[in-house]
């Protein structure tokens, strides 16, 4: 006998998909639809002028133009080497968010695996891998990578990227961990368990994508944050090394007070620029949080 | 409760014994020593003496050789002397960690003072204009350069008002002791802890305001409501405990972190403590000052998170541990 | 002034003219008054306040005010009578004899003797003494090396003649002693207790320092700030102020404290700060010739350990005069010096720096911007373009890749290193940074010593202290001639210049101005840049005046014309 | 032969303290059970919350490691299969969850759900693969398009359907249900008992069923086992547990059920009242030292209870 | 039977906002609690069960939800208070008391602090006064051993001993009214049992009204003297306990009753009741808003805009399709034997 036949397919009620939801609340929030526009024409203008502005050129020392205000020539003017702000602006940026965005995406790559690996067998493999996460995150962060970057002597963008990797993952994959200890109690990875799919299969395909919109809203926020992480260091004298580009290079220019109070184009339109920045990337971040997030939505 | 701190501090030996090694080799892997800059000092110096100076300091031996001698002066108590301050680093510590304490304790407290009821505010009237505005400062604060905005509030405060002291920790010919003094050490305080403040208070207000949302919409919320406790009391008696609870768990390690220092605002509004001690030694190779350092705020930080799972333990009663 | 003292044949020395050394101020003086000193420094003011212990700089300038040095210099920065102590030479120039003044006294109340002079000797001198202080000199003297060994108890060429004579007999006589004999007592009193090692540390050096000049202080924030007052018994009568308060001043925020008169008097300004579009007009700035050089260098050799020498190697990637002849044609110093130090740099033409007025050179040419001569000099040693890259290949037609070390250290090294990669390039030279970065100080200072074969050239700058002596520099044996350069003609005018003989000022004269020429000839480091120090002083400030031979005690002649600080 | 037999099983939870993590002590939650399941028969496990039902069931799938005791499966020791995800015996033995919700991976089709123990474990091609999802679709009732929805789109009832259509999909002897309609309404409870009953007769299921709702499991069962604390009770056919209940913790179990019909309140209400009186009275003696039931004595062919 | 009204609703609408529009969860509904009744609620999920209780105490979201028409509670409209006279009435007048006990109570707070809370805003009972009132409250519910539990934190407590704390909060000012929402779904059978019987009790003693939520039928027939049937926030049937489960009238409420297990028993089938239960906004109104679920009953059977009409004393029925109701295989004559005295 044939129970209840299912209703037609038409009746039943689609509730959104959580990607649904997520470009939903993004459109609903007109701050973070201007944010994305803004941020994809910014990506498509740093990385589109790789052809068109030479470094070589922009990084020039003119001896005769030190400090020239901006002007047809020179749009922001020029810094203390007689090197284009402009043109030190685009590249720096791109310095900038790619470093940010590496070492986003490093640690979270990290972070996402050994997360998963700690927070899916548990046991003995997360003791050990969280002894050590604890360790390390008693590390004085800043101290420890003040020092190593001394001791690098080879020392530029990618070794930045690395150091501070070697420290942002562990954040990650605590964060990772609780969020899979908790999933992985939930039915269906057990059902997968009881159907015989191997665990790696279970971690990849099965509790991956269901945090993969925790990481991404995390990874966002994160995104804002990393993007200044070298202004700090250069302004204490650790960040990159001098003479390349970075928004972190430009901005703190403003130590030298001549500087601040005088030759404003040498770092205001960096600092301005690292503002509007990180507060688009956050207000995308905030929204897809909402989104992810009930209790928060607008509704 | 005896017995778990007594065996999370034995965890802490080992841990910190790693850390020990780690800063020792990394510090020695640093290129040059205390010595290099003596050519600066005096250009007639003869290179056979600083070779003899190396080797009474014992910074020719191989590192392990001197790792063990440190480790030994250690377990009496001995940090070593500072090779640039001619003083021992306990003193050159002691000296600058009252500077260190009174800034940390300063920012901290106004850390908390502003960014608690921001946070609860924020919260409580979620997507109003004042909500819009303590998040829209937060999203400001945090995309702003800590020095940027320290730096301003020091060109305007300091200079252009002339509101406060520039620089220092208390004026020269003060008599320590007296309560001008104190009085003199706090008006140049203000300043410094203000701009630190204002930068940290940024994550308190933020993760305050996700917590009072979370915990306006729990259930004993409405239970305290369905029993006719007026609106400001289930605020006050209901969600700010239950929201201000991880903030609690904070503040052990804040409570500590305030003792190693704070590298930016210290080397800005020039402020001696040991955050500017530490970047002074590490140019300088004063590598007993540096290692001793980091492993001061190593164990402050093994310190912080027991006591914030003490506090947490206290605060939180379904916390117990054995 | 420097401007008289700056040669008038090399047409960039001459900018050098624009600062005066003397505070220019003509109104009435106030009576008394304090003046606001700054303490500008990125190091720490440690509070090591004793001449014998030490290191930085920032200590070197709080004791200039209550612990000055015993003799006063002449301009050749030879000592000279005047100060609180006068020597005498014996005959053979082999012994010197000091004489304190009788009412030299310390600023606690005991005499300053005969015997506390001889005592720093002895502290130095020791094995437990950690300080920089024991350098060639002071191995000169009569049984000092015994003494260090710790094979004899005392010096056997120090005598304490009476309460205020010392005699000191030398080894050899060298013409060094004029300029570099130790000229600061420590008060046996007070330190003669103590242990060597514990010295450092105590509370006479970092707490109640005592001292025996103009001013004593009153108290003390260490590390911050100090109040001196007036030394009443200074031997020289009181001075003119009632005191000065000195505190230590952010770099980042000194232009502020000039401008709002926080500070009166700043000295060692640092050059990034400096800019005539923008410099305070409360302010008057102060200037002279800093006792120091930039330089080339170029890797020329090895330093042989076993030897204790520089040992050559004739197949150094530099070994070719001409090639280093052609790098310093290329440099475009004037250019460095007018617009990215604003002209407080000019470009150098010797190794010996004008401030040695006596010894110094002007008739040597140097390396001055001339870019075709660097070219044709390229051309003729075979260093031509042949792959048409734009890029020379060396002789043999291999790339020529050359390597250069520089120093990180404040806002211009960069652009500085940058720019003379861009002049080399110029005249078809690939120059690269190692490891594409600047060497920060340490670093750099490590593989320069090591001969790191990744080093074909190096820039860099030596402080050359009021002895005009380079063989510390550039002997044969001297482990900091980096550039690994040695020549027989270069030991036989190094040796001359110290000799006995060199007592005779022509016969010192000839024999650096030899050494000069070799030097320039064979270009194993070129000297770039002459320097200017800086200092900024409050336009309420009188009297001072910053030349080397001002006399003795300058300080205590400065005045004030107005109680309050002129402010902007 | 019994398709399964539990003997003595025992499941010891660690607790781990400290900061290796040793373990500091045990929570007992199963203590020794013995069970014969007989083929195409449904056992109904019945107790309350934290008795040790869901862990006895994880133990036989394998998801809880046996601490002691044997699980016997058509005469096959399965005590070592947990950690083996890839056990050839998975097959034989499915399992029903709770919450419909929670179990269905909300990321993945309803074909890519239902076809995963496929994929696991034979080789089909696309075309055959999507051939035997949508028969199985059928066989539970729902539409072949189905295959191509997210679970979102069903109602609790259809996504317990997912459920059971995935576990069916290997062709199990055993079924395990935990608690399968105790997070639904009772309309779509209906729906779920009913669609159980009828693949049981149809491909001659064995059910263990888990649930403490005592009525569902007088609808379902043939053997029903009393669990407490660990252990069982009391264990018998429904009639020997409804009609005929020795122990006292059964009968408070089973006086607990509200009844049904206004009229009888007064008299249930009484009936409880007695019940709890000697339940009070009576239960110390019924435990051993432990706290925990005493063993099983059989007091008719079918019927057991731990009475001294 | 006592039938002093305590509480009636008139023309209540409860809507909730979503996504700027208000939808009606509770629509246009009229009930009178009596003094000393037990009212019993019962619905599928989703029905609007909840959403009345608690408007019954206004303890909604504002900012999203309205609630219209009238709360007459001992006279005064319930719906017209400032915020803080309705304090004054909750805790005191009418106690809540919800699902999951362990939620519902601060995790921060003593049990003796939450109970005392609520004396502390509607008695002037000195300290000492409250303490022993807690005192005897807690003895009151059946917890042994007061002294302890009143130091207690609720994680120290289990399940069954947090319920009853929750309904020693609710009665503490002795009220006139308790809602009870689904006050032992969380629980086990056994403990269930205890905390109905309490419950009854307890009402023994005051004469409260209780609105009892549930969506178990067992627990109604156990407890309730009248009950309520809702569906899509509507009234579909009103009855007497005795009434509705002997003479059911509405096809929900004889759907319901007939796919109970417990009620079945001996039965292979149980009745399954088309589709589920639409969300708000895709509630047919206007029109009989069950008969999407009983497509094999003709359109024609059923009322426009439907009204709650008296078909027996007490008794009231929404929409005429009950009159022509039938199970879809009714004639095989399946399902319906199996319910008690059903026709
Ligand atoms: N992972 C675990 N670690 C430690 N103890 C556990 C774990 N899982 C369950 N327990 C404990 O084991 C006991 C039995 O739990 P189990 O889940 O088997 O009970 P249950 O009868 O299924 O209860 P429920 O009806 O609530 O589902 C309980 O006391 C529980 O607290
Ligand atoms: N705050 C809210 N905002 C929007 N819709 C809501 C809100 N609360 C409830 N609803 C909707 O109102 C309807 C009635 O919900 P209610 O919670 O009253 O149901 P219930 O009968 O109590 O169900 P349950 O048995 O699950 O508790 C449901 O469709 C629900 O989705
Ligand atoms: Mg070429
Ligand atoms: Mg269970």
């Amino acid at each position: 006998m044939r129970v209840e036949t299912v209703a037609p397919i038409e009746t039943i009620q689609k509730s959104p998909s959580n990607w649904s939801i997520l470009g939903r609340e993004l459109l609903k929030d007109k701050l973070a639809i201007g944010s994305l526009i803004f941020l994809v024409l910014f990506l498509i203008g740093i990385y589109g002028s790789i052809t068109l502005i030479n470094q070589d050129e922009v990084t020039k020392i003119d001896l005769m133009a030190i400090q020239a205000a901006p002007s047809a020539d020179h749009w922001l003017g020029t810094d203390d080497a007689g090197r284009d702000i402009f043109g030190q602006l685009v590249i720096g940026a791109r310095n900038s968010f790619t470093i940010g965005f590496m070492i986003t995406i490093l640690s979270a790559a990290i972070g996402l695996t050994i997360g998963l690996i700690a927070g899916f067998f548990g046991g003995l493999v997360d003791n050990i891998i969280m002894r050590f996460i604890d360790f390390i995150l008693v590390l004085p962060f800043l101290m420890l990578v003040i020092v190593f970057v001394t001791i690098i002597p080879k020392y530029g963008v990618w070794e930045f990227i690395a150091i501070m990797t070697a420290f942002l993952w562990v954040g990650k994959a605590r964060l990772i961990r609780a969020k899979v200890l908790a999933e992985r109690e939930l039915d269906y990875v057990q059902a997968s368990k009881t159907l015989g799919t191997p665990n790696w299969k279970i971690i990849a395909f099965g509790i991956l994508p269901n945090l993969s919109s925790i990481v991404i809203v995390n990874l966002t926020l994160n995104l804002a944050g990393n993007i200044g992480i070298e202004t700090g260091l250069s302004y204490l004298g650790f960040g990159l090394p001098d003479g390349t580009p970075s928004l972190g290079t430009l901005v703190s220019s403003a130590t030298n007070p001549v500087v601040l109070e005088q030759y404003w184009w040498n770092w205001l339109p960096a600092s301005l620029l690292i503002l509007i920045l990180i507060l688009a990337i956050n207000f995308i971040g905030q929204a897809l949080k909402r989104a992810t997030d009930a209790k928060q939505r607008l509704g | 409760m005896w017995k778990f701190t007594l065996r999370r501090i034995l965890i802490m030996i080992p841990q910190l014994f790693v850390l020990s090694v780690l800063i020792f080799f990394v510090a020695k892997a640093m290129p040059g020593d205390a010595l290099s800059g003596a050519i600066e000092a005096n250009p007639k110096v003869s290179a056979q003496v600083l070779e003899e100076q190396r080797e009474k300091l014992g910074l020719n031996d191989p590192a392990w050789v001197q790792y063990g001698r440190w480790l030994g002066n250690l377990f009496q108590g001995d940090l070593g002397k500072s090779y640039v301050h001619k003083v021992g680093v306990t003193d050159l510590i002691g000296s600058r960690l009252a500077n260190t304490f009174y800034l940390g304790v300063a920012i901290l407290i106004l850390t908390y003072v502003i960014s608690i009821p921001l946070g609860i505010l924020s919260g409580r009237y979620q997507n109003t204009l004042l909500d819009k505005t303590i998040t829209g400062y937060t999203y400001l604060s945090f995309a702003t350069p800590i020095f940027i905005f320290s730096l301003l509030m020091l060109f305007v405060f300091g200079f252009r008002l002339g509101w406060f002291p520039t620089s220092g920790s208390v004026d020269v010919g003060v008599q320590p002791g007296t309560w001008s003094y104190y009085v003199n050490k706090f008006y140049h305080l203000i300043l410094p802890a203000c701009a630190g403040a204002l930068v940290s208070t940024t994550a308190t207000i933020q993760y305050l305001r996700n917590e009072v949302i979370d915990t306006r919409l729990k259930d004993f919320v409405k239970t305290a409501r369905s029993k006719g406790v007026p609106e400001s009391k289930v605020y006050s008696r209901h969600i700010l405990r239950n929201s201000l609870l991880p903030i609690a768990a904070f503040l052990g390690y804040d409570l500590t972190a305030v003792l190693a220092g704070n590298l930016f605002i210290e080397s800005i509004f020039g402020y001696p403590g040991l955050g500017q001690l530490f970047l002074q030694s590490i140019t300088q190779r004063d590598f007993s000052v540096v290692t001793a350092l980091v492993m001061l705020s190593g164990l402050l930080a093994l310190i912080g998170t027991l006591l914030s799972d003490l506090i947490l333990s206290w605060v939180d009663p379904r916390i117990r541990m054995g | 002034t420097p401007a008289a003292d700056a040669p008038k044949t090399n047409e960039s020395v001459k900018e050098t003219g624009k600062f005066v050394s003397k505070t220019s101020n003509s109104e009435a003086s106030i009576q008394g008054g304090i003046l606001n000193y700054g303490l500008a420094s990125d190091t720490p003011f440690e509070g090591i306040l004793n001449p014998t212990f030490y290191e930085g700089n920032p200590d070197a300038n709080v004791m200039q005010f209550f612990y000055p040095s015993l003799f006063a210099i002449d301009k050749n920065f030879d000592i000279t009578d005047g100060g609180a102590a006068n020597i005498k030479l014996s005959n053979d120039n082999k012994t010197v004899t000091v004489t304190i003044n009788d009412k030299l006294n310390w600023t606690d109340g005991n005499p300053v003797t005969a015997e506390d002079y001889a005592f720093a000797f002895e502290v130095i001198g020791n094995k437990d003494y950690e300080g920089v202080r024991y350098d060639a000199l002071m191995m000169n003297i009569v049984g000092m090396e015994d003494y260090h060994a710790g094979k004899a108890k005392t010096i056997s060429g120090i005598k304490i003649l009476n309460d205020k004579e010392v005699q000191i007999d030398f080894i050899t006589a060298t013409p060094s002693v004029k300029s570099g004999l130790w000229s600061y007592p420590l008060e046996k009193k007070v330190f003669g207790d103590m242990k060597i090692a514990d010295m450092s540390a105590s509370d006479a050096v970092r707490k109640d320092p005592i001292g025996y000049g103009p001013f004593k202080i009153k108290s003390m924030v260490t590390g911050e700030s100090v109040e001196f007052e007036a030394n009443k018994d200074y031997f020289l009568g009181a001075p003119k102020l009632d005191g000065v308060h000195l505190k230590v001043v952010n770099p980042n925020v000194l232009i502020e404290s000039l401008k709002k008169g926080d500070v009166d008097y700043v000295d060692g300004f640092p050059v990034s700060l400096y800019d005539e579009k923008t410099n305070p007009t409360n302010i008057q700035f102060l200037g002279r010739q800093e006792l120091a050089y930039n330089y080339l260098g170029f890797k020329l050799g090895k330093y042989d350990k076993a030897k204790g020498e520089s040992v050559m190697d004739p197949n150094a990637k530099m070994a070719n005069k001409s090639l280093r002849q052609a790098m310093g044609y290329a440099m475009n110093n004037a250019q460095v010096g007018a617009q990215l130090y604003k002209g407080l740099r000019t470009p150098a033409t010797s190794l010996i720096i004008p401030a040695f007025a006596n010894y110094y050179d002007s008739s040597l040419a140097g390396y001055t911007y001339n870019p075709e001569k660097a070219k044709q000099l390229l051309d003729a040693a075979g260093y031509v373009d042949k792959d048409g890259d734009g890029m020379r290949e060396d002789p043999k037609g291999q790339p020529l890749v050359i390597n250069y070390a520089a120093m990180s250290g404040d806002t211009v090294s960069e652009p500085l290193a940058k720019f003379y990669m861009q002049n080399w390039k110029d005249v078809g030279l690939n120059v690269q940074l190692m490891n594409g970065r600047l060497q920060e100080f340490n670093s750099f200072y490590d593989n320069v010593k090591a001969d790191n074969p990744d080093i074909d050239i190096f820039s860099a700058a030596w402080g050359t202290g009021s002895d005009i002596d380079p063989s510390g520099l550039y002997g044969r044996q001297a482990p900091f001639n980096y550039s690994r350069f040695t020549s027989e003609d270069a030991d036989k005018f190094l040796k001359e210049g110290t000799s006995p003989e060199a007592f005779d000022i022509e016969f010192r004269k000839n024999a650096y101005k030899q050494w000069q020429q070799l030097m320039f000839d064979e270009a194993p480091v070129i000297p770039t840049l002459y320097r200017y120090e800086l200092q900024a002083v409050n336009k309420r400030v009188k009297n001072l005046d910053i030349s080397y031979d001002a006399g003795y005690d300058t300080l205590a002649k400065v005045e004030l014309s107005a109680d309050k600080p002129v402010t902007q | 032969m019994a398709l399964l037999e539990l003997n003595n099983l025992k499941v010891h939870y660690p607790i781990r303290g400290g900061f290796f993590q040793r373990v500091v002590d045990h929570v007992k939650a199963v203590d020794g059970v013995s069970i014969r399941i007989e083929p195409g028969t449904t056992y109904g496990l019945v107790g309350e919350s934290g008795c040790g039902k869901t862990t006895t069931g994880r133990a036989i799938i394998g998801l809880n490691k046996i601490t002691d005791g044997t699980v016997t499966f058509e005469g096959q020791d399965l005590t070592r299969m947990a950690h083996k995800n890839q056990h050839p015996l998975r097959r034989d033995i499915q399992m029903i969850f709770q919450d419909p919700y929670s179990s269905l991976n909300s990321r993945k089709r309803v074909m890519d759900i239902i076809a995963e123990p496929l994929r696991n474990f034979e080789k089909l091609s696309p075309e055959e693969e999507r051939r035997r999802v949508q028969n199985l679709l059928d066989r539970v009732g729902l539409n072949p398009e189905a295959a191509f929805k997210y679970p979102h789109e069903f109602s609790g009832g259809q996504r317990q359907r997912i459920g059971i259509a995935r576990a069916l999909t290997l062709n199990p002897k055993l079924i395990i249900a935990d608690e399968p309609v105790s997070a639904l309404d009772v309309s779509v409870q209906a729906q779920v008992l009913n669609f159980m009953k009828e693949i049981q007769k149809e491909f001659n299921l064995t059910y263990l069923f888990i649930s403490h709702d005592l009525g569902i499991v007088r609808h379902m069962c043939d053997e029903i086992g009393i669990m407490y604390r660990g252990r069982l009770v009391e264990q018998g056919n429904t009639d020997d547990i409804y009609e005929n209940p020795q122990h006292i913790y059964t009968k408070r179990l089973i006086t607990a059920i509200p009844n049904i019909d206004p009229a009888q309140r007064q008299e249930s209400a009484r009936t409880r009242q007695q019940i709890m009186v000697s339940y009070q009275q009576d239960l110390k003696e019924l435990m051993d030292a432990e706290g925990k039931p005493l063993a099983l004595k059989t007091i008719s062919p079918s019927h057991q209870v731990a009475l001294p | 039977m006592n039938t002093e009204p305590v509480l009636q609703i008139k023309d209540l609408s409860v809507s909730f906002r979503i996504r700027d529009e208000y939808y009606p969860a509770v629509d246009q509904l009229d009930l009178t609690i009596n003094k000393n009744e037990v009212l019993a609620i019962v619905g599928e999920s989703g029905c609007g069960k909840s959403a009345l209780a608690l408007s019954l105490t206004r303890l909604h979201d504002v900012k999203n939800t309205r609630i219209d028409g009238g709360l007459i509670f001992k006279g005064q409209d319930l719906n017209k208070l400032s915020p803080g006279q309705m304090n004054k009435i909750r805790g005191s007048e009418i106690g809540m008391i919800f699902q999951d006990p362990l939620t519902a109570l601060n995790p921060l707070m003593t049990i003796g602090r939450q109970i005392e809370e609520n004396l502390d805003y509607h008695t002037t009972l000195s300290k000492k006064e409250k303490t022993n009132r807690i005192y005897e409250l807690l003895e009151h519910v059946n917890i042994t051993n007061p002294q302890r539990v009143y130091n207690q934190y609720p994680h120290e407590l289990s399940g069954g001993m947090r319920q009853r704390v929750m309904i020693a909060i609710a009665i503490a000012c002795r009220p006139s009214l308790i809602i009870a929402d689904e006050p032992t779904t969380a629980l086990d059978v056994t403990i269930q049992s205890q905390i109905l019987d309490l419950l009854k009790q307890l009402q023994a003693e005051t004469e409260a009204g209780i609105v009892l939520i549930t969506h178990d039928l067992g627990v109604v027939a156990e407890m309730a003297d009248r009950v309520v049937v809702m569906y899509a926030g509507e009234i579909v049937e009103v009855a007497t306990v005795m009434d509705l489960f002997n003479n059911p009238l509405h096809p929900y409420t004889r759907s319901l009753l007939a796919s109970m297990p417990g009620a079945n028993a001996g039965q292979d089938q149980l009745h399954v009741i088309h589709g589920r239960v639409p969300s708000l906004q895709n509630i047919p109104r206007g029109s009989c808003r069950f008969s999407e679920r009983i497509p094999w009953i003709p359109q024609t059977a059923h009322a426009q805009n439907p009204q709650l009409d008296e078909v027996g004393p007490g008794h009231w029925v929404r929409c005429s399709c009950y009159q022509h109701f039938h199970f879809e295989d009714e004639g095989k004559g399946l399902v319906m034997d199996g319910i008690a005295g059903a026709k």
